[in-house]
């Protein structure tokens, strides 16, 4: 295909050029009603499901209608959605920060309208295109990373796991049954990109083997010291090795060695040298985090604990991953109480009762053993349940 | 007939929630009829092979993507994640398959038209795959070769009046909450600190000079929308310091049942009657509120502004009127030496333009981690290396018990040999005169 | 006259709080009369020089004690601390001045008789000063010289039936509170299982042959009067698992204002009427009490026998029926990475002679520790270095969420090789197959 | 004066000897209404401070008289205690967890009568030889270590500091006017040899200059080794050194040197090696920590928290040490709820009311920076008060 230049002229690339102009102002994009209104709301509520309205002090009201869907989404999807904007909301809508669409509309029965519109539109395997939901105490959609669809670290998919879970809790979506929000993210490999390490659920890639060392290569591909200064636990020392190469000659090269058994699976080395790879079929799977949360509303924000050591990878529908974490959704929402998150209902009745409850198995791996603060997580008190 | 056959993915096509592979493939169908004649720039099967390679991993179970190489645009040192498949005789396709970052309107707030704009430009130059957005917050364009991205570059900024975002060790591309646009908690604007604090820093955002990544959000108030204190080296969380604003009246009716609580948060069960007393003055963590003939009263001395009480009742609650924010430092993920959440820094800050309180507060710790910080060493692991009171002593504050949730268990207290009389140097010549060995 | 004047102390001789200088100035007259013509087998002015050498240290702000050598009795390797003073042409009377530590009667019961016993022997080979007792737990005698001490442990072991205490990389004196002897908490017979421990390991008391210090403690109930949760490597604490005995009728008693609450304990202060509501129901740490029909109810399935509400209640409320112990480990001083409470390693256990499961529980965590610990590693160092889990595997329990307060919250978990399907063991060309460089 | 004999013959030092037997079994000991009845008491009450009275299923009653004093006690003062015993309890007595000594009577009478005689016993100097009190929720006696008394290693004096809080607070020990029992500890230097680190209210002995360094002698008195490894932080290292000896030779010595800058200060070079004292007049002094507690009773067991990071060292009697304890109990006694321990307190109010409430200065020595557990000490939320 022919190639089409934008203008851009690579013989003079400072021709023209413009630079550091950042984002757009966001004001360009507000609804009138936002744009007036703005800084002078008094109040909100959620309608139903997926319908949101908020009161200024003007008297104005604007209705919001939320839908999800995925995250990874193509130019004709948005298309779609710019339609949908056009069509019902004067053209505009936003994005909120967990992937979720929104419309904003200026009654109660238009809201109605879309919604209904929104929920009947369906892909061509039948899922729904624009489920309507995702507000109050009920579950929103999952934020995640990139997986085997974009990036290098994954232990997991990011898109399969989180589309399987969300099949699996989809009547939550569109429903607020649930003592307080529920946020599960998914974050395909210890690098965590999210907030994984403080959701309600967290669903996280995981590797259990450590690097396979690429010797015949790895010092034309990476820095050594790099890689060595990247183990945060001091794993890997340089070395020398004698080898025979793909070509069959025999020679010795300046490599890396590791301590396998000291090794957690951080892939932190792999990052810094791609001649480390750890990913493996067997090895590869997830871990299940719980309790964490962000707000400060009534309890701190907290970390998410480690609840279930490993799923395998499961593909393609990790039917393991989504029975488990609709055990925990169900046991936190008939046992919690009203506005208690995940973690402080499991504060409350105690970590013993949350496994009980849960019907998820304890062992070992729960115990945290990294560095000095793993300590603090033991119980250095007699106050337990039997 | 599908370019590779997908039998696995095909098994994501069920179920309700939206599929990502129905929408990739409705994707590469619409590009292979071209109805609109687009001059693809960007291989036309580049959904199939996106579609081919991933059937690949769902059945190895491993990632087929390599490390990315360094690509980019001149001038800038991030922006683009560059990425190669390691099939690319199977999938060529996505044989290159690159990142393009693009800063996202603060709020995230879009009007059909330019988002048309976008879909136009990548569906040309690029595969038609985007995120939005990306955890950090940009646009998120999914998958070009190495010759688009200046065109790229050139068509956003020059078409669309909009910049690249974030990457490498540089400033990422800043978030907020929606803030005051569309909610009553703001308690300031953060879409509009957001945006200037992105303009103010787009050199640092462009040109990698920091040890490593630094990310600032910014969320309107305690509630955390954007999730700044658990993912920011640098968050920004609205507060006030005066008193909540009560509306007695509104109270009454939330408590005569006109009112659901929570905005109708917990309607889709039947949890019982509104209960103020177990509902909002037992649950409230500081035990500061109480009813008084028929009043709701705070002591808003010993409020800590959690936010439940006006979460619950935001018709009768509001946020006081001396508005400004909280900094807190140090969040991210847990890869070198466990994860972190943001620490207190200042306290309070007021949000006036042109914001030169806040803008010293950042340079302050930005010299500070650029001086100390090793590489690859992000803010929050410095803070843990050289202690919280360097941090605080960096951007000139006096540290207060506000600081910590409780003073240390240990006795280990570093002193300096200024703070000592007499200074250290000692004669051991004089200690034995006193003391025989 | 004072040998020594000592202006400094003199001035702890006012003070409504008993006065050491006062008791110690005494002492030294009693020595100098002499009125049952002692024969003093170290100076006869040890006290006035112990005065004179704490003078000296009150005016110049340092200790006169150097280090101690090794002293001892012969076959032992601990039991004796060797004490030498810097200035021993000052104060000769304390230049050597060596403590004994003497093994005390579990629980500190004495007749009048055993104790003038340990004053005649004192007075006669040591300095007349003692600790009654030491923090460990011991009958500390302080001051005497090395010639003595195969003397005194003579007339210890030969006269008063009393072996010597613990120093040294050695078991230490184990120590219990009074339990069952005058308290209605004891879950466990603390003061004998503490005499029968004792007395089991007597080697390990005696003969240095651990990497460091270990300390048993043992406490009847989760009071913890003896504190053993904050001092001892083992802490052995009494506990039950079946149900709070209620006596409904003392509890209304208590509701009435018939029996003062705690025991009296705030009899001091007038805090109002009793209020079962807001003092014992609603301090539950666990909210598992309440009243119905004018009786109080307890879900004991979720008490965690924390013992306030007994303590408040102690003629309404009694321990459980089937008793035993809880055993923590690790508790220490901060020396050298920061203080230890001790972690809970076994949730229950009964008491029966002989005591066969509890040392087993105890064998295993000494073997542990002596195969795995550094010289001078205490066993919560240990534990912190290598993890709980493996003391739990030390001693063949299986892990349970009891053992934690909350799971780990970073995923660094270090699988073992034999728990991961097809081993550690890849080659790289295989992977190579599948993913080329 | 001449040596006498036990019996022990130093020629034959395993001939007669008795080893291995432990302490006397404590039956030797108790009252007999204790021995009769351990095991079976029903509950106790507080009669007045400083007498317990504990009922058996036998309906048997015993009353305890409990009295403080000075743990460094003389046999002198142990044969008074002894001919109390006798006087008034059969014989018996016992010492407490907390260095206080219990005379066990048979009615309420003989312990009041006892009280009474306790209370009117005065030291040559005028204090109190055997003040009643210490029990319920009073300040009880202070449990402390040797100081300048015994050991080699204090930053500070015991027995002095001890006596002048005790003086301070002397009518708190009498009488139970406290939320809830408050105990004080005491140790002279990082060692610790006590609970101080779980304490209420925790005095404890620092120095703040790093060790200076005998280094004529160092190689002779200590292993090299030893103290380096000996350093938590690592400011240690072997190193050679050209020196003037005292005889004014000049030689070369294998010695240590120290990274001033590192030192924390805990002395534990020190106690592996004698040729690097630490103790200063000016250098030394005390630390106050709280908020401490050992039972289980509603919260768990806690570590006390640096309050005052540096009280100089005012021998005889201490007097900022006293007063600023005064003011802490004070603070404490007048705003905690019954049942609040210190430390409970000071959570409930938060610690920056406490400071506040204390009047207590903070600095930024009480921030947390040893090692990575001092992160869980920040604060990480936007919780807190003004
Ligand atoms: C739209 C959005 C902000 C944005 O800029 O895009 C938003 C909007 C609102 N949030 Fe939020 N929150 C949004 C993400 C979050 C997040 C971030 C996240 O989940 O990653 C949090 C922190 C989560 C956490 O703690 O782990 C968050 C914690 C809250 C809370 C605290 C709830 C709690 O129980 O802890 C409230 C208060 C409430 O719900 O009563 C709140 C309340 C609200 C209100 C009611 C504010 C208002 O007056 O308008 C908005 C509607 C809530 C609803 O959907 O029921 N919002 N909210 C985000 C919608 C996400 C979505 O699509 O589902
Ligand atoms: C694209 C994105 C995930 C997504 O699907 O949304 C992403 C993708 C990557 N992240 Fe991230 N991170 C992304 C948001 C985050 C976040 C969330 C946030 O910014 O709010 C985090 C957690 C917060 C934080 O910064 O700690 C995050 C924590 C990491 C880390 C761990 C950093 C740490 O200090 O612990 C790494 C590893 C590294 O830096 O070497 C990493 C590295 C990476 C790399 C560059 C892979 C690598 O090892 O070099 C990934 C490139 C994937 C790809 O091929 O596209 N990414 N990364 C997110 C950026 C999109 C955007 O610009 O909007
Ligand atoms: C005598 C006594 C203090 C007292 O006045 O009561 C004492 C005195 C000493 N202790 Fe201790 N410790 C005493 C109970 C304790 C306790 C409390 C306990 O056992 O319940 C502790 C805290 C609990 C613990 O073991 O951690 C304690 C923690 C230490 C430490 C710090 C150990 C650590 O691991 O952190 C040291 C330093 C060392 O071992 O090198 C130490 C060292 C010492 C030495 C031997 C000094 C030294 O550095 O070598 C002291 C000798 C003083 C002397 O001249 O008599 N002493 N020591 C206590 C023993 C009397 C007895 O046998 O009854
Ligand atoms: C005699 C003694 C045990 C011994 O073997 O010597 C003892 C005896 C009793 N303790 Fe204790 N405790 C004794 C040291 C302790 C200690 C250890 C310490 O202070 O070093 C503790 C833990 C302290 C801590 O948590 O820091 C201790 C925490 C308790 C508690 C829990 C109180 C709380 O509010 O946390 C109770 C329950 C109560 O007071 O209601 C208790 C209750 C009792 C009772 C009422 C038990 C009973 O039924 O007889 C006894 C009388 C209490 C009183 O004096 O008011 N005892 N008690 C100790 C007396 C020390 C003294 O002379 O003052
Ligand atoms: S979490 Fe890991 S695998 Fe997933 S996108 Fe981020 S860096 Fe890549
Ligand atoms: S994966 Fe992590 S722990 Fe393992 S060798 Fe690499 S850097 Fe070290
Ligand atoms: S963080 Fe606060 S201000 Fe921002 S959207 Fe959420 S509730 Fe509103
Ligand atoms: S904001 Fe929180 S702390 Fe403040 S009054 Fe409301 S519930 Fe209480
Ligand atoms: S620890 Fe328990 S059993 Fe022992 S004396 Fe204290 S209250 Fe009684
Ligand atoms: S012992 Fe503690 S947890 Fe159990 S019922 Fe009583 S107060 Fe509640
Ligand atoms: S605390 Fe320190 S100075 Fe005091 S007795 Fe123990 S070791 Fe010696
Ligand atoms: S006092 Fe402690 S920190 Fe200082 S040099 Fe000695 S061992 Fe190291």
């Amino acid at each position: 295909m022919a190639f089409v230049s934008s203008g851009y002229n690579p013989e003079k690339p400072m021709e023209n050029r413009i630079t550091d102009i950042g984002p757009r102002h966001f004001s360009d994009f507000l609804p009138p009603v936002i744009a007036k209104n703005k800084g002078t709301w008094l109040w909100h509520e959620i309608c139903e499901p997926g319908i949101l309205m908020h009161k200024a002090e003007s008297g104005d009201e604007v209705y919001t209608v939320r839908c999800g869907g995925s995250r990874l989404m193509t130019v004709g999807h948005i298309r779609e959605i710019c339609a949908i904007a056009d069509k019902f909301a004067g053209g505009h809508l936003r994005f909120t920060t967990r992937n979720n669409i929104e419309f904003m509309v200026g009654t109660l029965d238009e809201a109605k309208k879309l919604k209904e519109y929104l929920n009947s539109q369906k892909q061509s395997g039948g899922s729904h295109r624009f489920p309507v939901g995702g507000t109050g105490a009920g579950i929103t959609n999952i934020v995640h990373t990139q997986g085997w669809v974009h990036c290098h670290t994954p232990a997991t998919d990011a898109s399969g796991t989180v589309k399987v879970v969300l099949d699996e809790l989809f009547e939550e979506f569109g429903q607020m049954r649930m003592p307080a929000q529920v946020r599960i993210s998914m974050a395909c490999c210890l690098n965590m990109c999210g907030a994984v390490h403080c959701s309600d659920i967290a669903i996280l890639g995981y590797h259990r083997k450590p690097p396979v060392i690429d010797h015949e290569w790895l010092d034309n591909l990476c820095e050594i010291p790099l890689a060595v200064a990247a183990c945060p636990v001091g794993a890997i020392r340089p070395t020398k090795k004698e080898i025979v190469t793909e070509k069959g000659e025999t020679k010795t090269v300046n490599t890396v060695a590791i301590k396998n058994e000291r090794c957690m699976f951080c892939g932190n080395c792999y990052t810094m040298c791609p001649s480390l790879p750890l990913s493996d079929q067997t090895g590869d799977g997830l871990v299940i985090m719980a309790g964490g949360k962000v707000s400060n509303r009534i309890s701190n924000p907290k970390f998410s604990k480690v609840v279930v050591a490993f799923i395998p990878n499961e593909p393609p529908r990790w039917p393991t991953l989504a029975k488990t974490i609709r055990q925990i959704v169900e046991a936190y929402a008939s046992d919690a109480r009203k506005y208690e998150r995940v973690g402080d209902w499991a504060e409350r009745i105690g970590w013993e009762r949350f496994f009980e409850k849960t019907g998820l198995e304890f062992s070992e791996h729960m115990i945290d053993d990294f560095r000095d603060p793993a300590y603090y997580t033991w119980r250095q008190t007699t106050n337990f349940k039997f | 007939m599908a370019k590779h056959a997908t039998p696995l993915l095909d098994q994501l096509q069920s179920g309700p929630w939206p599929s990502f592979v129905s929408d990739i493939k409705e994707e590469a169908e619409r590009r292979h009829k071209n109805e609109k004649n687009v001059e693809y720039q960007v291989p036309v099967d580049v959904c199939d092979d996106l579609l081919g390679i991933l059937e690949l991993s769902y059945k190895d179970g491993t990632t087929h993507w390599k490390h990315g190489g360094i690509v980019g645009v001149f001038g800038y040192g991030g922006g683009v994640i560059g990425r190669y498949c390691d099939q690319p005789q199977m999938f060529p396709g996505v044989a290159h398959f690159h990142t393009v970052r693009v800063a996202q309107p603060s709020g995230m707030y879009y009007t059909s038209e330019y988002l048309r704009q976008l879909c136009d430009l990548w569906e040309m130059r690029g595969s038609g795959l985007t995120n939005m957005h990306g955890a950090t917050g940009d646009i998120v364009l999914l998958g070009t070769t190495t010759p688009q991205l200046e065109e790229i570059f050139y068509e956003l900024t020059h078409n669309m009046n909009t910049d690249l975002g974030g990457s490498g060790s540089n400033l990422r591309t800043p978030a907020a909450c929606l803030g005051e646009s569309r909610c009553e908690w703001a308690c300031y604007d953060a879409q509009e600190l957001c945006h200037q604090m992105t303009n103010e820093y787009q050199d640092e955002l462009h040109r990698p000079a920091f040890p490593y990544k630094f990310k600032f959000k910014f969320d309107g108030c305690p509630n955390g929308c954007v999730a700044s204190i658990a993912r920011s080296d640098m968050s920004f969380i609205g507060t006030w310091r005066d008193e909540i604003r009560i509306d007695q009246e509104a109270v009454a009716a939330y408590v005569g049942g006109e009112i659901q609580p929570n905005g109708g948060a917990h309607a889709g069960k039947d949890w019982g009657a509104f209960d103020i007393e177990k509902e909002v003055i037992d649950l409230c963590p500081t035990e500061c509120m109480w009813m008084e003939d028929g009043k709701l009263k705070i002591n808003d001395r010993e409020c800590t502004r959690c936010m439940h009480c006006l979460n619950v009742m935001p018709r009768a609650l509001r946020i006081g009127n001396d508005r400004g924010l909280s900094i807190l430092v140090g969040a991210k993920a847990p890869i070198l030496d466990g994860a972190q959440m943001g620490s207190l820094l200042v306290p309070f800050i007021k949000v006036e333009e042109p914001y030169d309180e806040i803008k010293e507060i950042i340079e302050g710790i930005w010299e500070w981690w650029m001086e100390e910080g090793k590489n690859r060493e992000r803010l929050g692991e410095l803070i843990k290396r050289q202690g919280l009171a360097k941090a605080i002593a960096a951007v000139g504050l006096t540290p207060v018990p506000q600081h910590v949730m409780e003073p240390r268990h240990n006795p280990y207290i570093f002193w300096k040999e200024e703070d000592v009389e007499g200074g250290w140097d000692r004669d051991i010549a004089d200690y034995r005169k006193h003391h025989q060995r």
